[in-house]
Order: structure tokens, then C-alpha cells, then sequence
């Protein structure tokens, strides 16, 4: 399990990741005449039509190459949206603090200026401290960005009084929808308010990470902004009215379409309603059996969460000085890829499973976490300081937990097999905890040169 | 379709049991129930998602390819920044194809992600070496947004207060659009046009210049006069360029340009309608700190191994918010993997010997157009071919299509014709004949522009 | 071909250099003098073999696709031990085309290989499970040598002193041709014929019987009686069957059979114009130690941990030598993984769905056929409908073949055609329609014989 | 490294395994009619072509399914040849006592009777025994089965001199081919003396050995016995004279046989040549390297050996106690396959490296067979008894080495890493060393019922 909260490693069936070697697929030049391309066309058409129906906008386009261009795209069209009514003084973008970071640089690139918006205790957006900014930049209140459901992991009640208020100020709803692995086939952004979304095809629909990218992160916009979509490269005359391209192509990723494509439709409408269903059945899962070891940050209507949960470590860090980091190279002796780190909310880990996970992973990640919040206690009891707990050493390389001289006060099984592995194999680091300090110091971004490896050799 | 084939229920991981153990001890009767317990009821949905029905994944993979054969694949030869290559198959396979490869996230998890860290600095340490620059970066998305982001760069650490960007109007017209559509809302103000301009500038004219090497038309020019006049005016150089020809031109970091940038597609990283493919930008030590994107550097392990990580994460957009100058988070990283293995495959001296087969493809297709009486655009050239074909142009083109071919029609009056890895012989001598067969068609004898003709290229 | 592209360079290990070193070190000038030294002088070859020169790996790529284009992809009905099948693409993937399957040696070093010791096991439970026995081996390399080796295995282990086997006349062709092949030089004597003379039988007439379950001609018959009559004589009764149809049928073990064999290329394993498959043997426990073929046993490490190693190795064939029995050494080992992970993947209801629905499709069919007055040879069957086509057999052969399908003539008056996985609605409407065709052209009235119309099958 | 002597693991290059996935290939039936199948018809006559070139044989039948079916049908054309010139009373097959298992067993398949030749001091087939039992059973002389390079790992001189005894009697030679790899490009079985060989594409010819399977074993013949290759199963008569076919198809296992179309076509004659050389260079590189340490079983002309090499382990058993199981157990600990054990020699380990393997990787093989051996010179010392030695207690699972009451007389760093790895990954095994008798006494040989499972939990 990689349970990465805001991220969403969905599983990447083979089937979905074949078509995108077919050589009809992948020998395509994008500049090729348009007669030769037909069956890109049809599949384009095809997955815009079907992401339209799932996130209720009537248009699409699949041009922005990742999320953030595709933030960047979906401002555009508002910026367009307004100047075209005369309204080229709606340069304020009011975002949230817990905002993903691309949505401010995003903001600013697109040459609007960002006003913070506060959240109040339970995570929410402040109705108020929202109400009060978008009165006073009414005039020149160009947008909202918010993510939905939240960043913090929540279905915030007033989203629809958040969208209201903005409207009412003649501003446009931009809502990130790198969440919206949470709402398919239980609501729709472009219905209950939003006007622009970005999708992240790299989340929600399955294409792989690969690492850091690729991704495709389209946008979705209500009639309105229709005509203010990406432009296409070749086609886009500098002196025009119209917004320009994001990317290099008209369909930018497009050879990585056919995995979305193929998920959609292999899923269906209610296999993609069920699979919402069951993420956020397993997220609330998680949250309950943590919660009586760990502080849960935030949680919505009826106590539950959506499909994330953050889990507050700052109350332990007070006691017993534990790291968000500890946790985090903590679990690689586990087997288990950290969750998301100190995002939304600094010294937090955000959880989310996906609805791939089956019922015994999920348990053994909960068992791994409460070994640990067990390890942390230990630190507070003081058995071990923090410096010499399993934690801050975390994590165990083979030749560490072997060397003949082993100092710690815990022991060697301890360290590599906190919990029973059931005959499931051994995960091992190859190296111990980096030193990023060090590293960002001592500045070194290429590969040691030939003559190192004689050195060493 | 047979639900004992239903791919809901393999993606799904918990089986009904498990899901009714899980609502059963979060106290709900049914999905549904639970669902509504969690959403705004103001928000949720009525009606189901009008999707077609669910296929099983044969199914679906028959539909897709009946889709996928409505294309049709034409030997491509438009070059514009994308090229014919040959993935090779041990890298298809065990990277392209290898979910251990694909699947995984983003690498800030260095104890765990080493293997990946390191093909990515392999990455940077190919660009850096190839464009002649101390440092590069782990992929942007594309060239013409690397263009961008390299104008935002200058704009950003140059010393100049000018608001004026030059772009050399020999770049890809892609790059042109999407340089200029991204300097609107930011204020920077673009002037395209001919580089030569760029010999005799006033103080601070342009904070930035971007030109193109090789150039859209194919031309290899020697840019060391307009930048040392850019420099003159604190302005800085970015050169979009070109791996392959790197391995046997003049790199822009030896030229003394500032960037570079560029597309690492035609390492091995298939057409793909326009990507995925990792786009690089290289440039000099001094502007590490400001460089946008992911950057893999090497540091040490808590017992003094070496280890890579993502450096400098602290100034990830993330942190950086509104502060933030570019929005990049999400790149290329596993094409750039690829294109990373690819330069390792075939080593520096398979690179050399692919580009110069290359350019002596170029060179071949040159000297039998050019014999036939056409005047080539530029005679200093690295893969592509510009021909002036003035009045024939649409004819060429179009007897190209009818012989499967795809040439580029650069202008009214130009053709361009990229050569590529995968170009044969054959290929080449098909291409000579169609202007052959068309040259004899045209009657009266040759004009042959003396000035012109096909002379030593580089 | 241009030499960086040379597979050779990458297939070899050593570079010209390290090549140099070894010979230094050995004393040698070249590698010619070298093999010199090596072999004796009258065996060395003057003359380069006679081979095409070095192909790039692309080139060879393209020629074998043109080759491979020559052959035609017909849909197949033609049965006979091999049917369409669906391979699931997770398997494709991540067994079929990863070197980490495939690559590996024999598990004799059983440390290092519980994966792959843990998917063979898996195959045999399977095996074992669905024919109804206690044990079954990790592969054989055919179904018709299986059969040939199960005779032998009969031979040694039963009580007769009969040298006489029979076999079921409704076996496949190539089942029968390959054991009456084997037969002849050991000294068994083979008698092909009905069953049905099993019912009475003298003492030691056969030491074993070979019969098909279902038919060459897909009919499904209780062979009880038989089987206790050729125990009454001390004989063994081998069944050859199929896994798919069993998941439906009473097993060979519960019908009282000594030993099962067959094919489990349905599970999953691409048709490949023969093969690799993996064959199986599955027997009683009592028989375990005369198995032919490997066995993969658990057993226990130093520490107690479940572990998994080939069994009875010390009964392996290099050790008995002329005492062996049977020479099977390399066996089918991918190609069983692949089968027992399609039945992982489907599971037990799964695999049964399938079955059933291939049955459907059967009954459909023979239904459509029948009521046009076709009469059917059986109208108990799994998979294959044979239909007395007597005048008309080559007719409707050559017609279905001009739509590109292939049924199969299993005699002069008759047609078989087997559904399978992967045969769609339209298909089985498209064979019907193909017989009502020809019936419309037959003049005069159907003949319908009442005796052998459709009927309930099981 | 996997240094299988014998059993040659070749590397399986992608561009030789892509082409069997093609559905042209993969997707027929073996029974379709003729017209459909012209490519495979092209493929196999040029691949026979192929091998008919490299060995030397006029015909080839690529029927058999493995290496032990070729010389099963290769056993039938010679008994066929004999009783077509009505001598059916050739019955006995010589067999020299080093041969494969599968060469005996498949002379009593053929109906022969198995007269066993022995080897002299060096190794080579008794040349004196040969001619007796030769010229004893003159009358009934069918066969001799020899294997070249010999079992042993050498290219003996004399086997012109046995072919011709054998001839001389009116015997067929039958050349195991299984090593063939040892001499395509410098010799041929067929021109040199053989009448018959089988030869492992999945050896020689780079079919991967898929963990026990699938292999091609075809053969090819002399002009003599091309009437009597396999037939074709489909047209087989039982009454008829010809030889019956040995394998259900025709073709036998044909979808694999484009990989070793593959390799010959890119590897061309000369590539071919020299990864043959390279082969045998690697191989007395290594022998030259351990000879110090180790008894080289055998060695040839001029001190050389073939494409593998022998190495007595018994002295040492004798010394201190070791067994092959020992070397072979303790090499998993360095991450190496332990090479060929006890064959054709019991106590014996033969290493074949094949020409792929960099000089780094047979450098570090070398190293691990020295520091093995040093380990032993400890066990000869006294320095601990074999049952304390860390060859005994071989390998070493993570489990183990990192137990809390570590209790072995060597250090854990000892037991995992032998010798430095320098940056390379260590491979640890999931097991320690398996109990193979309890096994055989408690034979069980399905997996454990669920309830077994659930039991544990
Ligand atoms: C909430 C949110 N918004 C935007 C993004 C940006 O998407 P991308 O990484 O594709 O640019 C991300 C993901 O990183 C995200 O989590
Ligand atoms: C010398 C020798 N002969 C014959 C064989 C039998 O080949 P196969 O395993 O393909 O049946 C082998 C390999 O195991 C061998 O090494």
C-alpha cells in the first residue's frame, strides 16, 4: 500500500496500460494531417464526453500536460472569461491557506493576485473571513480556488455557500479536482458550483505515476468559459483574444489516454460509483481504528472523513520531540511507502488507501501504525530517548541490523521486524536515513564522474 | 458482459463481505446509506452517470483497438521537435512496460526510491554533458513549456529590468505560441524576429533571448555573436536545441548561452501524438537555486553512503506558494528515465554514430533534391531539409501523402523533411524520386541558382 | 548493418578488451589461436558457416514480421485438445513476458526459488482437485505423450501381466498415434476400439485402458461400468480429459479411475500453433513414488518454516539411468504456472462460470443446428457438437473457411466444432447461419430423424 | 551468474522474446489448415536450414519437445535405419558411464539395451573398453551415445577415433548436443562423425528455461536416417514401417521458436563464432583462477577445457567433512546460483559461465569460490567444526542472522556478507537451508487447505 493522501496511487490494471504501446497509438506524429488521426479523435471525443458526464461540465479539453498546468489553464479561461465581458480589472484569486502550493503559483502566473482565505478550527473554510474578502475586492474579485473535498479529507457542508458567495460577487469557482477520486458517481463539481476544474488522470483515472510524471491534467468548465479554452499551438495567433496554448500539442499526452479510457469503461457507472464508495468506506476504516491512538485532525458530517484522513503528530512531537519523518522512515521497516507528509498541514501525515487495498492491508497498515504510536509511547515512557528509539533510526538496513557491532537499545529483530511478517517477504532499504541538509549544501545533481569509481574500486 | 469477468470486482480490492464487515463496524446498513451519512446531501448526486455499461477488459481492448486502427501511421518525416526512434526493446519491456518502473510515486521517499533517483540523475548528468552546462533538471513537461519556464528563469535571475523577451522566429512555431501565450499575463512583453537583430542592441533591450539551434528549417547557425551582444546588455541566452545533434555540434553551454532547453523525445521515447516525453533544461551552477522543477542530487546517508534525494525540496512550490515563480510538480520522470537509459544503451559513441548516420541521411537527401534543381533553404544542416519548392509545394506534399509519407509544408513556398533513426535508404531514395518524377513533369530546363546550390555542410 | 548497433557486442559479455586480458593471462595472441588449442585439430571448421549476416535487432524484428504475417489468423472451432483462450493480461505481463519467470532455471536450488516452487504446487493442487485425485505432477510435455507415459506408468505399477493396452477409439488422433508409437518398441501391444468390449472382458486381457472424457467427438460418457470391469482383470483405467469441462462433470477419481491426464493449455495458454503447454498427470496417492515427471513436494527448512523443493530427487532419471522408465527431464514448467494462475485468477467459481458458459454456447449451438434437421452424434457433450453432415461435409468445411473460420471434419459424414472462452454470440449466429444456408439450397423437406434430435444434454 | 554446467543459461535478449506474443504466432492452431500457416512454414525451414548449417546434419525434425524426446526420436531413426536394412537384431546402445540420465533412459525407451563404456584416469571414454564391448557386440551393435564436449567438460581427442570404431561395427553415433554451444562456429557434430544429435535450443539457442520448461529438442540426422525423422502425428498409420511421431504436434512446441530464429539471425555467423570462444575463454579463465584453490576435475589438450569445468570437492569432503550441498547452499549467501551439482561426477560442482557474463561478474563469482574456500581452510583448522561452519549453516535468511541470540561461532557480517559488495544489492533468501528428507518421508505435494491457513492466523 501506498497510501498517499491528495495523491492517490490507484492500481494501473495492465489491461488499462497495454493499448498505450499499439503502435496505431504510439507511431502517431502530432502534427500528422488531420485525416490520418481519426481514431484519436474518436477517442478524445470519446473520454471528454465521458469525463463530462462524470464531473457535470460541458466542456473539456485535454490539452494541460499535468495538474498544474491544468490549474493554470482553468485560470486563464476565467481571466479570459471576465476581460471579455470587460472586466479586465477581476485579477483577485481568493485561495484557502490549506491550498495545494500549485494553486497560488499557478494563480500568479496566470497574473492574478492571490488573497488568502483562513480556515477556521474544524479545517473549514471561514465563512466569514470569505464573506468579508470577497465584499471588499467584490470589483475586482476574479476567482475562488478551492479543493473539494477538502484538502484536509472533509466534504465540507457549505461548499455550495462558498460557491454562492463567490458567484454573488461575480467571481468564478475554480475547484481542484485532484480530489475527485472521492466524488465520481456521488456528486459533481460542475453542478453543485464550480465552474472550472482540473482532473488529475494520474490519480483518478489511473494512469501510473512513473516516478514523478507523466500525467494528463485536463480541465473541465461550465458553458460560460467554453470559449475560453486552451488554444491549439499551431493555430494560435499571437495578437488574438483567445487564451493561448498550455502545451506544446493540441491533446498534449494524448498516447496515455487510452489508460483512462480503458479504466472508465471497463468500470462502468457503477463500478466507478462503487469504487468512491469503497475508498472512502476504507479511509473512514482507517480513521476509526486509529483514532484511539491518534489524534484524527479533522473530520466532517457525522464524524467521518472523506476518502483521507490526517493524523496530527504535533501533540506527540510536544511530548516526546517524534518527527513526522520518524513516522514516515519508521514504516519502510514495515514494508509500507510513507503517506503524505506535511501537507495540507505541517507535522501531519495525510492517509489515503484507495479502494484497491484489500481488507488485509489495510490491517496491517494499521497494525504498523499502532506498533509505532506503541514505539512512541516508549519515547514518552522513556525506555529510549527519541535519538535512540527505532524511530530516529529509522529506517533499518540490512548491514546495519547485522554489523557485528549493534549499539541500540533495542534489538536487532526489533528494528527489522517489528511486527510478525506472516511469511511475507522482507522489505529492505538499500541505504539509511539521508541527510538532506548535507546534501542541499554540498550541491552535487550529476553523476559521479568515471574516474570516482576508479578511486573507489 | 459476465460478471465473472467484471473488472469493478478484481480493481476493487474488498470483496462484498469485507465491505459489509467494514459498514457493519462503522455502524451503516448499506454503501448507500454510508455514502449519504458523508456527503452534503445538497450535492449528491440522483441519477447514475449516463456511462455506457461496463465491458470486460477483452471487450474493451477489442473497442480500443477498432478505434486505434482509424489511425493511420504514415512514415513521418515533419520533424517540428518530434522524431522517428527506436525504443530499444530491452527498455520497452523493462521499463516501459515493468509497473516496478511505472506504477511508483514520486521519488521523496529517497531510502526507498534509489534505483529511480539514480536513472534520473543519469538523466540530468546525459543533458548536462550534452548541452554543455554544469546542471540540469529532472524533466519538464514539454519544449515549449521548458521555453517558457527558461523566459521566466531569465526574467527571474537576470540582472537586466527590461520586460522584453526576443525569440528567434526560426523557433518551432509550437514554441513561439506557447512562449508568447505564456509571457501575456506576466507582463513580458515578446518581440519576435530574426536573431541578427539581436548583434546591435541598445541597453536593455531584452532581458531574454530565446533562440533556436538547430533552427525550425533545420539551419545550424552559430549564435556566438548574438550572444555575446545579449550579454553585453545583461540580457541572457536561452538556446532550445537538440540532443542527438548535440553529440556532434558545438554545445550551447560552449557557445557561451545561459539555457538550454529541449525535447529528449527522440531518445527512445516514442511519437506518441505529442507525448508523453521529458523535456530538459540545462544551465550554469550559479542558477541551481532558481532552477524550476524537481532536481535529483546526491547526498550521504546517515553511515556516509552515498544516496540520492530530490535536492532542495524546501524550495519546492509547495513552500514557495504564492511566492512561487513556476507551478511545476508533476513532470516527465519516467520518459526522462527512458530517454536516460537510452543514452546509456548506446553510449557516447553509439549517440555519435546514430547522429552522424543521421545527418549523412540529411546530407544524401540534400544532394539528390539539390541535383534536381531545387535550392535548399540553408546548406548548414543537421537532420532537416528545407527546400525551396515555391509553387510545388502542395503538389509535393500531397504526392507524398498518396505514397504514405508525411513531409512538412513550412511555408507557401517550403518544404522541410526531417530526417531520423529509423530512416532507411529505401526512404531516402523514395523521397528523391517523387521530386524526380515531379521535376521531369515540369518542363524547360532547371533553374539552377548558382548561389545556392548544394555545397559542404557542417 | 551499421556495427553500434551490432547485437553481438551486447549479447557478449566481454568487451575486445577483456577479451585481450583473458587471452594474455591464458597466453594467447587471439582467440583463434586460442580455439585451437582448445579442439583437435581434425574437427576444426575451415569454412564461416554459411549463415545471412548479423541482423540489427530491428531488422530481424521486421523480417519476422513479414513473416509472420504470411500465416492467417482464422477463428478456430477446430478443438482436438487445443481451444481459444483468454490469456489475462495481468499474467500476460507479469509471467509471459517477465524474465523473472522466465528466465530461471529448474528449481533444484529450492532456497532460492519458493516462488516459483509455490506456483507449481499451486498447478498440481489444481490438477489434483479438479480430476479428483491426491496427487499430480508439475508438468508433462503434451497431452498425447502424457497419455503415453501414464501407459507406462500403468504398465509398471499394475498388478496384470498382461502386455496388452487398449485404448479408447474415441481418443484424439494424435493421442493415439503418439501411444501406439511409444507402445511398439517396449513390447505393448495396442488394441484401438470401443469401450464398450471393456464391459466383458476375460482375466488379463488389457494391464490398461486409455479412454477420453470427453470424446474426440465431444460426447460425455459415464464410463463407471468400464472401469470396474478393467479392474476386475487387474487393469488400470487411464482417463484423458479436460480441465475446463471438469470443473462441470464427475471427476476421473470419483468415477473410480486409476490415473488422469491431459492438457491445461485452456488455462490461459495461447494456441502457438502447438505449443509450449503444459501437459498433465494426476494419480493416486499410492502411485506417487512412480510418477513420471517432477514433483513438487513441501517440506520444512532448518527452522521449521513451510518450504517448498522438488520431491524425491534421488528418483530423478539421472540417477535411475537404465533402470529409468521414463526420460521426461526439461517439462513445461512456465507454461504450468501460467495455467494454475488463470485458475488462481478466476477461482474456483469462476473457472466454472466459464465452463458453463462455453457449455451454453455448445447447447446453442447444437440447438440452432439441430433444428434445422441436422442430426447431432451426441447429444450429451461439454464443448464440441459433431454433426452429421455425411454429403455436405466438404461443402460446409470450405464454406466456413470462406469466412475465415475453421471447423473441423472429424470424419467423412461429420463436422465438429468446439466453442471455447473466447467465441462471441455472432459467431455461434454465424455457424448456424451457415448450415441454414446450405439447408435452404438442399431441396425437399427436412429429414428429421426423431431418435437422435436435441435433447436434454447434461 | 547462473554457471550451470550442461545446462547453459543463455542471456534471453527482449528482441528474441518479443515475437512470440505476436498473435501471427501465437493465435494458430496447430491442426488449421495448410494454406493458413505459410509463415510458420517459412520460419521452420529456414531455422532447419539454419541449424543444418551450424551442426552440419543434412535433415532436422524440430518435433521433439525437449532434449530427452530428441534423443528418444533420434534412438528410433537409428533402430529404423538398422531394421530397414533388415537388421533389426541392433539392439545395443554403448553409453559411456558419464552421460546424461536421460541418454540411458531414453535407449530403454527405444527398446535398446544399454551397454555401459567407462571412462579412463583423465576422464576420456576408455578407448580399449570401447573397442571390446564394440567389437563383442558387433552383431548387435545399434548405437553409441556419446556426449561432445564430453560431460566432462572436454573436447576429447579421440572422438574420430570413436566414431569410426562404431561405424566400423556397423553402428550409428549419436552426439548429445546438449553442449553444442561449446562448438558452433568451430566444429560440427555432423561432419566430424555423428550420425544423430539432438540439440537444446533451450540451451544453446537462447529459449529461456521458464523455471523447468518449455524446451525444443530437435535433431538432426545424417542422409542416412532423414527417411526416418518423426511423423507427422496427424498422419500417422500404426501399421507402418516409419518411425511414429513423439510429440502431439507436428512442429512440436513452434511458438517458441522464434527466439532462437532471433538470435541467429542478429547474432549472424561470426557473432555466433564468437560468443562460442567467448564462452570457452570465460570458462578456462575461470579454471585458471580456481585451480589454485580447487581440483580441476579434467582438462584437455594443452591443459585447456571446453565451455565448462569440473571441480572435485570430494578431497576436501574427505579433509574436513564438506559437501557439495555446502559450497553450493553457502553461494546463495554471495548471491550466486550454485552451479551443476554432482554431475557426471558425484561430489563434483561444473561451473559454465556462457559468453554473456562481463569480466566483473565472473571476477566476483571467483572471488566468492575463494573466500568459500577460504572458509573451508578454517574448517580444516579447527577454527570451528563443519556443522558450526557458516558453509553448514548455508544460507543465511535475514530471520536468522539478525535473531536476537546469535549463536554461531562466526559473526553475523560473516554469515550475510562474505565479502564486500560494493553497492550492490545483497540477495537474501526467504528460507533457510530445506530438509529434504523430511519432505520425502512426509510426501505432500498440494497446497494446504484454507483451513490450514486459518489455523496459523
Ligand atoms: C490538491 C492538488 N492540486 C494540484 C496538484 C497538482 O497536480 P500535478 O502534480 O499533476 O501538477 C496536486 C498534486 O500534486 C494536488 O494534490
Ligand atoms: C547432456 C544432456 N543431455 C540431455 C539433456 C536433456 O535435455 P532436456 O532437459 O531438454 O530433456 C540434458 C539437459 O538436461 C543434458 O545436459
Amino acid at each position: 500500500m501506498i497510501p498517499l493522501g491528495s495523491c492517490t496511487m490507484k492500481l494501473n490494471a495492465t489491461s488499462e496500460m497495454i493499448p498505450v504501446g499499439w503502435e496505431e497509438f504510439s507511431n502517431i506524429h502530432p502534427y500528422a494531417p488531420y485525416d490520418q488521426t481519426a481514431g484519436y479523435k474518436i477517442l478524445i471525443n470519446d473520454l471528454e464526453v465521458k469525463l463530462s458526464k462524470i464531473t457535470g461540465y460541458s466542456a473539456i479539453s485535454l490539452q494541460p500536460n499535468a495538474g498544474s498546468q491544468g490549474e493554470y489553464a482553468g485560470l486563464l479561461a476565467i481571466d479570459a472569461f471576465h476581460r471579455s465581458n470587460g472586466d479586465q480589472q477581476r485579477k483577485i484569486c481568493l485561495i484557502p491557506e490549506s491550498a495545494h502550493g500549485t494553486n497560488p503559483a499557478s494563480a500568479q502566473m496566470a497574473g492574478m493576485k492571490v488573497v488568502p482565505i483562513s480556515c477556521d478550527k474544524k479545517g473549514n473554510i471561514d465563512l466569514e473571513d470569505l464573506s468579508e474578502k470577497a465584499s471588499q475586492h467584490s470589483n475586482e474579485l476574479a476567482a475562488i480556488m478551492i479543493t473539494y473535498p477538502s484538502t484536509h479529507g472533509v466534504f465540507e457542508t457549505t461548499v455550495t455557500d462558498v460557491c454562492k458567495i463567490i458567484h454573488d460577487h461575480g467571481g468564478k469557482v475554480y475547484i481542484d479536482g485532484a480530489n475527485l477520486n472521492a466524488m465520481v458517481g456521488l456528486c459533481k463539481p460542475g453542478e453543485f458550483g464550480g465552474d472550472v476544474s482540473h482532473l488529475n488522470l494520474h490519480k483518478t483515472f489511473c494512469i501510473p505515476h512513473g516516478g514523478g510524471g507523466p500525467g494528463v491534467g485536463p480541465i473541465g468548465v461550465v458553458k460560460d468559459l467554453a470559449p475560453h479554452l486552451p488554444s491549439d499551438p499551431l493555430k494560435y495567433e499571437p495578437p488574438s483574444k483567445n487564451v493561448g496554448p498550455v502545451s506544446a500539442t493540441n491533446f498534449g499526452s494524448a498516447s496515455i489516454l487510452p489508460i483512462s479510457w480503458m479504466y472508465i469503461q471497463m468500470m462502468g457507472a457503477s463500478g466507478l460509483r462503487k469504487a468512491t464508495q469503497v475508498a472512502i468506506l476504507s479511509a473512514n476504516y482507517i480513521a476509526q481504528k486509529l483514532s484511539p491512538h491518534f489524534k484524527i485532525l479533522y473530520t466532517g458530517k457525522n464524524g467521518l472523513i472523506a476518502h483521507e484522513c490526517i493524523i496530527d503528530i504535533r501533540p506527540l512531537k510536544e511530548l516526546c520531540g517524534v518527527e513526522v519523518d520518524d513516522i514516515a522512515k519508521r514504516l519502510i521497516d514495515f514494508g509500507f511507502h510513507a503517506p503524505t507528509m506535511s501537507f495540507p498541514v505541517p507535522g501531519t501525515l495525510m492517509i489515503e488507501p484507495t479502494e484497491s487495498e484489500s481488507l488485509a492491508e489495510l490491517d496491517r497498515f494499521i497494525e504498523a501504525m499502532i506498533c509505532i504510536r506503541h514505539e512512541i509511547t516508549q519515547v514518552e515512557d522513556g525506555t529510549y530517548s527519541i535519538e535512540e528509539s527505532p524511530l530516529r533510526n529509522a529506517p533499518h538496513c540490512a548491514e546495519k541490523v547485522i554489523s557485528d557491532d549493534w549499539q541500540q537499545k533495542y534489538s536487532r529483530s526489533v528494528a527489522a521486524y517489528p511486527v510478525d511478517l506472516k511469511g511475507r517477504n522482507k522489505y529492505w532499504p538499500p541505504i539509511g536515513r539521508v541527510d538532506n541538509v548535507y546534501g542541499d549544501k554540498n550541491l552535487m545533481c550529476s553523476c559521479p564522474s568515471m574516474s570516482d569509481y576508479q578511486e573507489e574500486s | 458482459m459476465e460478471n465473472f469477468d467484471s473488472f469493478a470486482l478484481r480493481h476493487i480490492g474488498l470483496s462484498q463481505t469485507d465491505i459489509d464487515l467494514l459498514l457493519d463496524q462503522l455502524g451503516y446498513k448499506d454503501l448507500e446509506e454510508f455514502s449519504k451519512s458523508v456527503l452534503p446531501k445538497n450535492i449528491f448526486i440522483k441519477e447514475k452517470l449516463g456511462l455506457s455499461d461496463a465491458m470486460s477488459e477483452e471487450e474493451a481492448l477489442k473497442v480500443l483497438k477498432e478505434i486505434s486502427k482509424e489511425n493511420v501511421v504514415y512514415r513521418s518525416f515533419i520533424g517540428q521537435g518530434y522524431y522517428g526512434t527506436v525504443t530499444p526493446k530491452v527498455i520497452l519491456r523493462n521499463v516501459f512496460e515493468n509497473p516496478g518502473w511505472y506504477t511508483s510515486y514520486t521519488p521523496y521517499q529517497a531510502e526507498i526510491s534509489q534505483g529511480r533517483l539514480e536513472a534520473l540523475i543519469n538523466f540530468q548528468t546525459m543533458v548536462g554533458d550534452l548541452t554543455g552546462f554544469e546542471i540540469a533538471n529532472a524533466s519538464l513537461l514539454d519544449e515549449a513549456t521548458a521555453a517558457a519556464e527558461s523566459m521566466t528563469l531569465a526574467h527571474r535571475v537576470g540582472k537586466s529590468k527590461s520586460q522584453r523577451f526576443f525569440i528567434d522566429q526560426n523557433c518551432f512555431p509550437q514554441t513561439i505560441s506557447v512562449v508568447t501565450a505564456r509571457a501575456k499575463p506576466i507582463g513580458i512583453e515578446v518581440m519576435v524576429g530574426d536573431p541578427k537583430q539581436l548583434t546591435d542592441l541598445k541597453e536593455e533591450t531584452y532581458f531574454g533571448a530565446l533562440l533556436q539551434y538547430p533552427g525550425n528549417d533545420g539551419a545550424v547557425i552559430d549564435f556566438s555573436q548574438e550572444i555575446v551582444s545579449m550579454h553585453a546588455q545583461n540580457g541572457l541566452v536561452i538556446m532550445a536545441t537538440d540532443l542527438l545533434a548535440l553529440t556532434l555540434l558545438k554545445s550551447p553551454g560552449e557557445m557561451g548561452a545561459d539555457i538550454a532547453i529541449g525535447s529528449s523525445q527522440r531518445f527512445g521515447v516514442p511519437l506518441g501524438f505529442g507525448g508523453p516525453h521529458a523535456a530538459f533544461m540545462a544551465t550554469k551552477e550559479k542558477y541551481k537555486r532558481s532552477l524550476p522543477g524537481r532536481l535529483v542530487g546526491a547526498s550521504i546517508d546517515e553511515d556516509g553512503r552515498t544516496a540520492y534525494r530530490l535536492a532542495l525540496q524546501t524550495r519546492e512550490q509547495h513552500i514557495r506558494r504564492e511566492k512561487a515563480t513556476s507551478n511545476i510538480c508533476t513532470a516527465q520522470a519516467l520518459l526522462a528515465i527512458m530517454a536516460g537509459f537510452y543514452a546509456a544503451y548506446h553510449g557516447p559513441a553509439g549517440l555519435k554514430q546514430i547522429a552522424q548516420s543521421v545527418r549523412s541521411k540529411a546530407t544524401a537527401l540534400a544532394k539528390g533534391i539539390n541535383e534536381l534543381g531545387y535550392d535548399l533553404k540553408s546548406s548548414s544542416f543537421f537532420d532537416t531539409v528545407t527546400i525551396h519548392t515555391e509553387s510545388e509545394t502542395q503538389e509535393i506534399f500531397s504526392t507524398a501523402q498518396d505514397q504514405l509519407m508525411n513531409l512538412r509544408i513550412l511555408d507557401a513556398n517550403h518544404i522541410s523533411i526531417s530526417m531520423d533513426e529509423t530512416t532507411t535508404d529505401q526512404e531516402i531514395e523514395n523521397i528523391t524520386k517523387l521530386f524526380k518524377d515531379l521535376s521531369k513533369k515540369r518542363k524547360g530546363c532547371f533553374k539552377l541558382r548558382a548561389a545556392n546550390r548544394y555545397h559542404k555542410i557542417i
